[in-house]
């Protein structure tokens, strides 16, 4: 899989897919592309090269100035002889250079961001890498917001990132493994794991997946996560993702495995855990006692999410005696003037919000203001005055709509409002029985969930305590003295 | 072929499943629809032996118009009359437009006359129905029941509320009411010989079923009072206690640890409060009769003092004596009134019933051996708290 | 009511059986699984149409009979 | 078949809760009524004799390691009288699903829904029990042990909060049953829930380890939690009132005052008990199905899972007409009938075993 060729081993050999007129028929495969350049340059002492780039991939002027130079200026030997190869490392020594072995890989070169020197009278070409992928620079995490802790996040440019995560973890046991993947768009993945610390059987599983993919094209991480996430349908993320290398980092020296996607700002994280959600980075920015009880405030509006409009349902519908009494009659004053059954009141005003918050997301920057006026219209006292909906359900969806945007991790928000819509339809039909099924069907089916071999309820179900002291609480850093559990890693402690 | 089937299929059973659980909806009912009962008044009509039931549903609206002051009704009473207990609800679907809602009732009143004839089966009604309550308070009154039920009371707005806050607040200030004078209280002696005090409430004379009555400053017009305790003996009621003698019960029951008392001291009078009253009961089998030692230890407060007297170890110790003598007084008379009607007020029979051993075999079987209990009792008590004046003033 | 949710459980029944037999089980477990779908068919069937029958009862016919 | 392993304390918990599951609801009750005052004594000594028949079936598997209850039948019996057996087996466990199905829709009929068909709740529960048994032990596993914190914590607040109705007048004068005839009368519960454990030694294969290390703590701590719920219910509502009731322990959630705006919660109370309902239907659904499983050498658990939910929600509204009936009849059969399946086949096979292994040479390891 590793593309890389050893040059040393192979400069030798003539290639064999590399027939005559290389040159012209590069020209042709790619179509006679208007940024395709085409130098012919006089070598020294004899003989003519053909120098081919794709001018908006390279980097113009090391091509003038480094590459151009060293085939004209001086008096090359030939290729046969190791001189030639040492004095273009020499020369250039951050530019890799390989020799294609067939046609094919000479075009795939050309459109990496490589040069291409055909030696026409040796029908040998060489790639030289002197890429220059535009990207925008290192900014601050859009998604992933802190108040401490590290402000970079990744680009969608693969070197920069793993850049980011080496700068962290100075060890040799990091281990980076390249793939490319998707016939059409040849991504480059990068698997990266501690090798002393990832268990085997893990890492095993993410290159059996990750091999496994058959696809034209990967434009982004999230083409690879539904490739090798859990085949089992299910609402929730089994992999986490994220733009933070902090949080990489973390991952990878608790021996997890993670995968960089050329292109991408997002990198997966696998295995993962259902309370590992509810952790934020900023949590071991602060101090312990401070981050375990925002955990819980956390996990507490993750209940209230997807409970609170399908218990308001069930309780105003359904078991009425659970209210307070003077609580019981303000809601029936209110619902006095209502046309509809609370349940349709409930779905209505939830939708749209989702309307609401969907329009805000992909509308125009500068609509943003008519958008907030509308939805306070709609969402609030005028929607109450008009007499469609009663003040507490407004109060209910508000609460819900906070709640959702609690959750640290955007892809498991997502699954909590699949959640919150299934257990209203289950409370306006059944009640607290309906709730009650779907609360269990859910445990269920979050106990028969697995990422990657790891149960998805570890550590409350199976029951590992040592792992307790970083989910549902956090202790002091010094106390981490063993490697979570959850994936049976190889080292213990720490 | 057949993944063409696995295809169509696999939505198709999924479909049908979901369905199973759209057809639902049995149970459901919107808040708006119900009749939210505050108070359920039961009596018995002496002409036909009819059960007469008030109920008294709450009007939301009423209840927020009040808040802004613009004196709508906030509950409504309706009277049915029926046979049995179970055909009130049905009676209720024919005048009521929403349906009975009694989870939220806060109190039972019963009239007098069919507290003396037994209450066992409307104790087992309410007992057997899903949505019934047995920690909801009872009450007795003497007053006519549909003037109870037809009365709007002052400062809240629902009388249901309004008697049982009443009462919450007698064991902590008064001892004037038992915590422990609920439904379930009555229902787990039905079988023991144990007897229960329940508040006995009276309507005033001036009451009118009219809202405007809300608007009227005199608090004492026509509200609902306690007036004293029912006592009972399984499930009937078969005598009243006055206040002072609803407050000793209770003290020696243990329900009620704080009294009020008034002493007289060389003619002056003196307000104490008894505070945490700790009663010590001992039966033993002395010769085939019971005899029941009772120590009351407690702290007093000295409420008021008019004796003209400066406080000193002596005034003290006066005040103590007087106390102690005071209720073992109250407590020999209340045995002795007690013998005199046939009730065990001391609850020796209970305390019988109660012991192990071969020697109170004989005793179980007596019914009556309760009456020749002799009564040993001892008060030890102490002032503890005197209020911030150290010494009266005289005005000599 | 019962009535109502008898077919859709039928309906179920016959579509699930349809489905493993798509999926190309073992014969034994189709085998199996169609005589639970029949025997609660009777079950069912008994049910709707009303006939009174209690397991409970037989087995305390049989303990009886036993003498235990 | 699945190669799924649980662990030991993942099998203590479903032992605690296979124990407790209908039987905390539905027993304190009765055992008030029959033994009054004294009734939390009386799992004691029923526990203990659980634990000695518990023990009995761990001897029995001690001698056919790796295999279930209908394996153990099959293997030791041959295919036909042994297959009888099994049958048997599978038809008990069955109708123990049916059982706890029909306790379920029951309570919730008479206390919290009283208008919804009972085949409601019965196939609601009875498809999320399927869906948890194609899943496997092992998911059924985790959902105990995530649903038994939940459980506790009710639990614990309900009684916590309940405790100003305390009175230990309630429990004089104590110790003043007829011992023997309080036996008598008790056991039933002998029955339901201790024998109907056999259920659980289709699970054996499964314990990683010696499954008799988690048994028998699992069915003693049940025992004494059952006694202690008893004991609670004594102190807080009464004998009298207690002995009249059918769930005793929901009319204490109903009568609980929190605070007092907290009043009336025990419908949500109810539902958080009714998930251990659902944990005791969800291993014996199991139970079931791999019974079948195991007995018709079956590949797959999920083809005959929801022909079974069929089946068991048809069985769960004929076992019985109502709670009355079903209560005369547990006083008068239910021990026997139940120590058929817990003591007289167990014996049956184990007194087969013992005179195979002596007499017939080349049986010495069990049958391996």
């Amino acid at each position: 899989m590793n593309d890389k060729h050893d040059f040393r081993a192979e400069h030798n050999r003539r290639p064999d897919g590399i027939s005559e007129h290389l040159a012209d028929r590069l020209v042709e495969a790619l179509g006679d592309a208007p940024d395709l350049v085409d130098h012919t340059i006089q070598l020294r002492p004899s003989g003519t090269a053909r120098c081919l780039y794709l001018k908006t991939l390279v980097d113009i002027n090391r091509i003038e100035q480094e590459l151009l130079r060293f085939f004209t200026e001086q008096e090359l030997p030939l290729p046969e002889e190791e001189r030639f190869w040492e004095q273009l490392r020499g020369r250039m020594p951050a530019a890799p250079v390989s020799e294609p072995a067939d046609f094919g890989e000479c075009v795939y070169g050309l459109l990496d961001g490589k040069c291409a020197i055909v030696l026409t009278d040796l029908n040998r070409a060489l790639l030289i890498d002197v890429g220059l992928p535009e990207h925008r620079p290192i900014n601050e995490p859009q998604t992933e917001t802190t108040v401490k802790g590290p402000k970079e996040a990744f680009t969608e440019c693969l070197q920069v990132n793993l850049s980011l995560v080496r700068k962290r973890i100075k060890s040799a046991d990091l281990r980076l493994e390249e793939l490319n993947i998707g016939s059409v768009t040849r991504t480059t993945v990068v698997v990266a794991y501690m090798r002393s610390l990832a268990q085997p059987e893990v890492v095993r599983q993410f290159h059996e997946r990750l091999r496994a993919i058959d696809t034209d094209s990967v434009l982004d991480s999230a083409y690879i996560e539904e490739w090798i996430r859990e085949k089992r349908p299910t609402p929730f993320p089994t992999m986490l993702s994220t733009e933070r290398p902090d949080v990489v980092a973390s991952h990878v020296l608790e021996g997890n495995v993670v995968v960089f996607v050329d292109g991408s700002p997002i990198v997966l994280i696998g295995p993962v855990t259902f309370f590992q959600f509810f952790s934020a980075p900023d949590d071991y920015y602060q101090r312990p006692g401070v981050s375990s009880l925002l955990r819980w405030l956390r996990i507490f509006s993750f209940m209230l999410a997807i409970f609170v409009p399908s218990l308001y349902i069930a309780v105003v519908s359904y078991h009425q005696a659970l209210l307070p009494t003077t609580l019981l009659i303000n809601i029936a004053s209110q619902r006095e003037g209502v046309p509809f059954p609370s349940y349709i009141e409930a779905t209505l005003m939830l939708l749209t919000f989702e309307v609401l918050r969907e329009a805000g997301l992909r509308m125009p920057r500068v609509a943003g203001q008519a958008i907030s006026i509308v939805g306070a219209l709609v969402l609030g006292q005028a929607a109450v005055d008009a007499g469609l909906v009663s003040p507490a359900m407004v109060i209910v969806v508000s609460i819900t709509a906070i709640a959702n945007f609690v959750s640290p991790n955007y892809n498991f928000s997502i699954s909590q409002r699949l959640l919150q819509f299934a257990f209203m339809a289950l409370a306006a039909t059944m009640g607290l029985f309906g709730l009650l099924c779907g609360a269990l069907f859910t445990i269920v089916h979050l106990a028969s969930l697995k990422s990657f071999g790891v149960p998805y309820l570890t550590p409350v179900s199976p029951t590992v305590l040592a792992d307790w002291k970083d989910t549902l609480i956090r202790v002091p850093r010094p106390w981490m003295k063993t490697y979570p559990q959850l994936n049976r890693k190889r080292k213990r402690i720490r | 072929m057949s993944g063409i089937l696995r295809k169509r299929i696999v939505p198709l059973v999924a479909a049908l499943a979901v369905s199973f659980g759209l057809t639902g909806c049995w149970d459901i009912v919107e808040v708006n629809q119900l009749a939210i009962i505050n108070m359920i008044g039961i009596d018995r009509n002496p002409d036909t032996g009819n059960l007469i039931v008030y109920y008294q549903a709450i009007n939301p609206t009423g209840i927020i118009a009040q808040q802004r002051s613009d004196g709508k009704a906030p509950v409504y009473t309706f009277k049915f009359e029926k046979s049995s207990p179970a055909a009130f609800e049905e009676a209720a679907a024919g005048i009521m437009p929403r349906k009975l809602f009694p989870d939220h009732f806060q109190a039972i009143v019963v009239s007098r006359r069919l507290a003396e004839e037994g209450l066992l089966d409307i104790f087992n009604y309410n007992e057997n129905k899903n949505n019934r309550r047995s920690n909801v308070d009872v009450f007795i009154t003497n007053s006519p029941i549909s003037e109870v039920m037809n009365t709007y009371v002052p400062m809240e707005k629902l009388p249901g509320r309004s008697i049982r806050s009443t009462l919450e607040m007698q064991p902590k200030f008064t001892g004037r009411a038992s915590q422990d004078a609920q439904l379930r209280d009555v229902l787990e002696h039905l079988e023991s010989p144990e007897l229960t005090v329940v508040p006995l409430i009276r309507v005033d004379k001036r009451n009118t079923p009219n809202v405007n009555r809300l608007e009227d400053i005199r608090g004492n017009i026509g509200n609902l009072m306690l007036v004293g305790g029912a006592l009972f003996r399984k499930d009937r009621m078969i005598g009243e206690l006055d206040t002072e003698r609803v407050k000793l019960f209770l003290t020696l029951k243990g329900e009620s640890r704080n009294i009020y008392k008034e002493l007289k001291i060389d003619g002056h009078n003196l307000s104490i409060r008894a505070e945490n009253i700790r009663v010590k009961r001992k039966l033993t089998l002395k010769d085939g009769t019971p005899n029941l030692k009772l120590t009351i230890r407690s702290d007093l407060a000295l409420l008021m003092q008019n004796m003209g007297l400066d406080l000193n170890v002596e005034t003290m110790n006066r005040i103590n004596q007087k106390f102690e003598q005071q209720l073992t007084d109250e407590i020999v008379r209340l045995m002795e009134e007690g013998k005199s009607k046939g009730w065990d007020l001391l609850g020796v029979a209970g305390d019988i019933q109660r012991k192990r051993g071969s020697e109170w075999k004989d005793a179980k079987r007596d019914e009556e051996i309760w009456r020749h209990t002799k009564l040993g009792i001892e008060v030890v008590c102490k002032v503890r708290t005197l209020g911030t004046m150290a010494h009266p003033y005289k005005g000599e | 009511m019962i009535i109502r949710y008898s077919i859709c459980s039928v309906l179920a029944m016959a579509a699930w059986l349809v489905y493993i037999v798509s999926r190309k089980s073992p014969p034994r477990d189709i085998a199996v699984s169609a005589a639970i779908a029949l025997l609660g068919f009777v079950v069912w069937l008994s049910i709707v149409a009303g006939w009174d029958w209690n397991l409970s009862t037989w087995i305390a016919w049989i303990i009886d009979r036993t003498g235990l | 078949m699945e190669r799924a392993t649980i662990s030991q304390w993942q099998f203590f918990i479903i032992t605690l809760n296979f124990t407790l599951g209908t039987t905390f609801f539905i027993r304190p009750g009765v055992l008030i009524a029959t033994a009054k005052q004294d009734a939390w004594i009386v799992p004691w000594w029923v526990g203990a004799a659980g634990l000695a028949t518990a023990w009995m079936w761990l001897n029995l598997y001690r001698l056919h390691p790796g295999r279930s209850i209908i394996q153990i039948c099959t293997s030791t019996a041959g295919k036909a009288v042994g297959g009888f057996f099994a049958l048997l087996y599978a038809f008990f466990f069955i109708q123990i699903t049916a059982w706890v199905t029909r306790n379920l829709g029951d309570f919730m009929k008479t206390t919290l829904m009283p208008e919804t068909p009972i085949s409601v709740f019965h196939l609601m529960f009875l498809v999320i029990a399927a869906y948890a048994a194609c899943k496997g032990v092992e998911t059924i596993a985790r959902v105990n042990e995530s649903l038994t914190l939940l459980l506790g914590f009710t639990f614990v607040m309900v009684v916590l909060f309940s405790l100003t109705e305390w009175e230990w007048k309630r429990f004089e004068p104590a110790l003043q049953m007829d011992f023997w005839k309080t036996v008598k009368d008790t056991r039933s519960l002998y029955g339901f829930p201790y024998m109907e454990m056999i259920s659980l030694a289709m699970l054996f294969p499964y314990v990683k380890g010696n499954p008799g290390k988690s048994l028998l703590p699992g069915i003693a701590a049940a025992t004494g939690l059952l006694s202690l719920i008893i004991f609670f219910t004594i102190g807080i509502l009464g004998v009298y009132r207690a002995s009249h009731l059918i769930y005793p322990l929901y009319i204490i959630a109903e009568e609980l005052r929190a605070a007092p705006f907290i009043e009336h919660v025990e419908a949500a109370i109810a539902v958080v008990w009714l998930s251990s309902l659902f944990l005791k239907l969800s291993i014996a659904f199991y139970c079931s199905t791999i019974a079948l499983c195991d007995l018709f050498g079956l590949k797959n658990r999920s083809r005959i899972a929801l022909p079974l939910v069929f089946l068991v929600s048809g069985l769960a509204i004929t076992i019985m007409e109502n709670n009355v009936v079903n209560a005369q009849w547990d006083m008068r059969y239910t021990f026997t009938y139940f120590s058929l399946f817990g003591v007289v086949f167990p014996v049956v096979l184990l007194v087969w075993t013992g005179v195979r292994n002596r007499f017939i040479p080349g049986h010495k390891e069990g049958a391996s």
